[in-house]
């Protein structure tokens, strides 16, 4: 017993690789959804244990091939990776039965069990990015979610869906460039390549390469933010989410952003942290700028957006914006903020993207002016978009209130006081585009497409429902979420020092 | 048409000696420059070279789609496998050392398979990318 | 004098860097979805010699052991390249494969084009 | 040297040539410049591999797809001042990063203090491996071996999924014909 938990890191990520290999062996999409659920559903337990074990014993360290650091790779969770870790295993577990009958739907028979295949890889290379402690090892990973998301959105049925996913592939390729330009600066000027150990040897080494290092912090955060979509590198984002096949998006949505925040958060925190304080570079002051304007701009373009797959996509990056504002702040209770948002958006937009995942599934289409009389149509699947779309808004009672609370008292702890007013302001917006989504939902009229719509079979209402009773549940209950997201924050806080 | 004559009859005769090449930087990798992906990009390069010659048809007899298709999960599950079969023996992923009584032997038996996986996926990939590509036709 | 010094000893970083300057320059500003490719493959390849370059050390040889050489090169410069090469011909030959689908939905590859097109529906 | 320069006027070429089949010849003498330069760099593994796959697979696979789309480009309106300066910003960045790294050659940087001579003197003795490249590439980290070669895999699957299959006949949007 005690040898598989010791095992339980590599299995981590481990398990989803060998089922994309198995599953590009199966001829049947059912077979491979099986194998696909199975495996995703056994992540949250892992995850599960690997916190606990954190909790308990502090922080693991996993040498895999058996060499220790830096001359091998290792697996390390601490709070933050095993939150994180926790989080994107859960979030697919819970989508999992939805991708059923949305893939037997929208994807080709034969293709299906590929198509399974392509998403474990890229839920392998998402656990993956989050529990390596190399960084190199790092860059390997997000090509393998990278590679794999770029599939996944080119197997939407629009053919613009082949063009975001162009659009995407060169954005991204892009920024792991850039994330390798600045790994390689990095061991240049330390000679490793573990993060614990070149976070050890920065120190020093920032005082004799003080250049280098800071190119290094520049490129590293030019190529993360691409991959995170901060503004205004956001611009792969709507399209590639807004065609892409329904389940995928939900999985991408909630998932694959928040581990370039982690990505974001473990170089800038653990690496830098040192080097960040004695930055003449104001890396923190531009973050704030970006992410105000991201609330804003991308909030405005969203309330403008006929098709709501792409209205919610603005959306995501507007709250991303409210993400990297906690980062911006660098206090205890703005990366809190940032943190818990992380699970606070992805359980949101999860219930949100299924959602509508079931609406294409019943008529075809999301587009604002065919969603007349939806509501009463399908009144469950839709009870679940308002109760996720109030968490966007940061209704009390709904988890998004709990972000931007502690967002707020973040902002104070600064004395920085204006931007409460921002984020209020900014979430007035979001009032505006999920208001008419809701507006048109329940008092227009049904469209044509819309007059046989039901709500779709339970296999895809359970998931929108669990996840919808998740963001009212942890926006209530908020020992599990914020009280380990305040743990994270402060062990990076730590950092700082 | 001659020059054609001759220049498949130049290409049979060599195909023979690129494969033995192929296999001679897989094995010798350990010694000297190369491994299973060099190889694997090397065998791939054969066929790819046969197919353009003889046309895809007759390549597909020799190395045909399904087959390709089994290779490129076949070789990373063999990597993979081999890395699950340390931690079946007591030891970490990927570590080789468990797999023999004296540890650096059972390395070299574990870099070993892993070249071999690296190999088997790394030239079916490349065929399966070339038949893709060429399958695709125009119109 | 020095600074000429500094330069020819940093000569390999400028051309490194010309390079992937040019190579970004193609991707961002050519609207040929294959140029912008071959671009994007000129990128990633400049930061190859990134991390190749300083692993040298001069009358020094490749990193196959014998005894008749007592200093090698770097080895895990050559062991991270390897990887970051076959990631890019991966990311290179789906990239490819899109763009030939690109093609067959719109009949060109000229992202002008294409903007065009969908602007007008 | 010469190889350095010669690698920065191909470059050129590659930038000003509209012809895309002389783009990609260009692209594939562009990858055998590099592969010698890795030769003279003593990396003799890497050199071997962007032979192969720079001036082999790359070129095999860009051919194919301009057999399928043809070779021209064409040239653009208006003049492209914003991807010049973000071109620019980011060799400044660099060239202002990279001016006080350690000479070219010399055995003191850092890299070759920390971790690497590990690799040089125990590889042969805990591996039986004299290349150490391969030593370090399968076995210290030969996990990330692992990442690579599944990133293969996932290319690979990936284009067969994209590209398998009939073509679709007609160019305009379509929904439901997209079946086999």
């Amino acid at each position: 017993m005690s040898s598989i938990h010791a095992q339980l890191p590599a299995l981590q990520v481990v398990l989803p690789l060998l089922g994309a290999f198995l599953a590009a062996l199966l001829r049947r999409g059912i077979l491979a959804w099986a194998l696909a659920a199975t495996i995703t559903w056994l992540m949250p337990v892992i995850a599960g244990a690997l916190l606990w074990q954190v909790l308990t014993n502090g922080p693991i360290s996993y040498h895999l091939g058996g060499w220790p650091p830096p001359w091998g790779i290792e697996y390390r969770v601490d709070i933050l990776s095993a939150f994180v870790l926790l989080l994107v295993s859960g979030v697919s577990a819970a989508m999992m039965p939805f991708a059923r009958r949305s893939v037997a739907f929208e994807i080709e028979g034969d293709k299906q069990a590929w198509f399974y295949s392509m998403y474990l890889l890229c839920l392998g290379g998402l656990l993956g990015i989050t529990i390596t402690g190399d960084a190199f090892n790092a860059f390997v990973f997000l090509e393998i979610s990278s590679l794999s998301t770029y599939v996944l959105i080119a197997l939407g049925k629009d053919r613009r869906a082949l063009l975001a996913s162009y659009q995407y592939l060169i954005m991204g390729t892009i920024g792991a460039t850039f994330y390798v330009v600045g790994v390689g600066l990095l061991y240049l000027i330390t000679g490793s390549l573990n993060i614990v150990d070149i976070a050890g040897r920065l120190g020093p080494a920032t005082a004799e390469q003080f250049r280098p290092a800071m190119a290094a912090l520049a490129f590293l955060t030019v190529g993360i933010s691409l991959k995170l979509a901060l503004f205004p590198l956001h611009v792969w984002l709507p399209n590639a989410y807004a065609f892409a096949p329904s389940f995928a998006t939900a999985f991408l949505a909630a998932t694959a952003t928040k581990v370039a925040v982690y990505l974001f958060l473990r170089f800038f925190f653990s690496v830098f942290g040192v080097a960040v304080a004695a930055s003449a570079l104001r890396i923190t002051e531009l973050l704030l700028v970006l992410s105000i304007a991201a609330m804003f701009v991308a909030s405005i373009l969203a309330v403008y957006e006929e098709n709501v797959k792409r209205m919610l996509a603005y959306s995501s990056v507007a709250q991303i914006g409210y993400i990297t504002l906690g980062m911006s702040l660098a206090n205890e209770s703005g990366l809190t903020g940032s943190i818990v948002h992380l699970l606070n958006h992805a359980v949101m937009k999860g219930a949100l993207f299924l959602a509508l995942g079931a609406i294409v599934f019943r008529l075809g289409s999301v587009k604002v002016a065919d969603l007349g009389g939806i509501g009463r149509k399908m009144p469950l699947t839709f009870a679940a978009f308002v109760i996720a779309g109030l968490g966007i808004i940061g209704t009390p009672g709904t988890v998004g209130f709990i972000s931007k609370w502690y967002l707020a008292v973040g902002a104070l702890d600064n004395g920085w006081w204006p931007l409460v007013f921002l984020i209020v302001a900014s979430s007035l917006i979001s009032v505006v585009y999920i208001g008419r989504v809701v507006e048109v939902a329940y008092f227009r009229p049904a469209s044509g497409v819309s007059e046989l719509a039901k709500d779709p079979p339970l296999s895809m209402l359970i998931p929108i429902l669990f996840l919808a009773a998740a963001s009212i549940y942890f926006g209530i209950d908020t020992e599990l979420s914020a009280g380990l997201a305040s743990k994270a924050a402060e062990a990076l806080v730590g950092g700082l020092k | 048409m001659k020059l054609d004559l001759i220049l498949r009859v130049v290409i049979k005769l060599f195909l023979p000696f690129i494969l033995l090449f192929a296999l001679y930087v897989q094995f010798h990798g350990e010694l000297g420059p190369g491994g299973g992906f060099q190889a694997g990009v090397i065998v791939a390069g054969t066929f790819i070279l046969y197919a353009i010659m003889f046309g895809a048809h007759a390549a597909k007899r020799i190395v045909p789609q399904r087959l390709v298709e089994l290779m490129v999960p076949l070789g990373v599950l063999i990597f993979a496998g081999t890395g699950a079969a340390a931690q079946a023996f007591g030891g970490n992923f990927l570590d080789y050392a468990v797999f023999s009584h004296d540890p650096p032997h059972g390395r070299e038996l574990g870099i070993f398979l892993v070249e071999v996986g690296v190999l088997i996926t790394v030239s079916g990939t490349m065929i399966a990318i070339f038949y893709a590509f060429t399958g695709r036709g125009r119109s | 004098m020095s600074t000429l010094k500094t330069f020819i000893e940093h000569y390999n970083y400028f051309i490194t860097i010309f390079l992937m300057v040019a190579g970004l320059y193609i991707v961002i500003a050519r609207g040929n979805m294959i140029k912008k490719l071959v671009g994007l493959a000129l990128f990633q390849t400049s930061v190859y010699l990134l991390y190749i370059a300083p692993g040298k050390i001069i009358g020094g040889t490749a990193p196959v052991l014998d005894p008749a050489f007592k200093v090698y090169a770097n080895p895990l410069p050559h062991v991270l390249i390897l990887t970051a090469i076959v990631v890019g011909v991966a990311t290179l030959a789906l990239g490819l494969a899109i763009v030939a689908r690109i093609h067959e939905a719109y009949g060109t590859v000229e992202e002008d084009e294409i903007f065009a097109r969908e602007a007008e529906e | 040297m010469a190889l350095l320069t010669l690698l920065a006027a191909v470059t050129v070429g590659v930038v000003r040539m509209r012809n895309l089949f002389g783009v990609v010849v260009l692209a594939s003498i562009y990858s055998f410049l590099m592969a010698s330069l890795f030769v003279a760099l003593d990396a003799v593994d890497v050199a071997m591999t962007e032979a192969a796959v720079g001036a082999g697979v790359s070129t095999v696979v860009l051919l194919a797809t301009l057999h399928l789309t043809g070779s021209m480009e064409y040239p653009r309106p208006r003049k492209a001042y914003l991807p010049l300066f973000v071109a620019f910003v980011t060799g400044a960045a660099l060239v202002w990063g990279t001016f006080s790294l350690p000479p070219f050659g010399t055995a003191d940087a850092p890299i070759h203090q920390h971790v690497a001579p590990r690799y040089l003197s125990e590889s042969i003795k805990e591996t039986l491996v004299p290349n150490v490249v391969t030593a370090v590439l399968a076995d210290y980290r030969g996990y990330d071996t692992l990442g690579e070669a599944t990133v293969v895999f996932t290319a690979g699957i990936g284009v067969m999924l994209l590209l398998r299959g009939r073509r679709r006949q007609s160019a305009g949007r379509t929904r439901e014909e997209h079946g086999p």
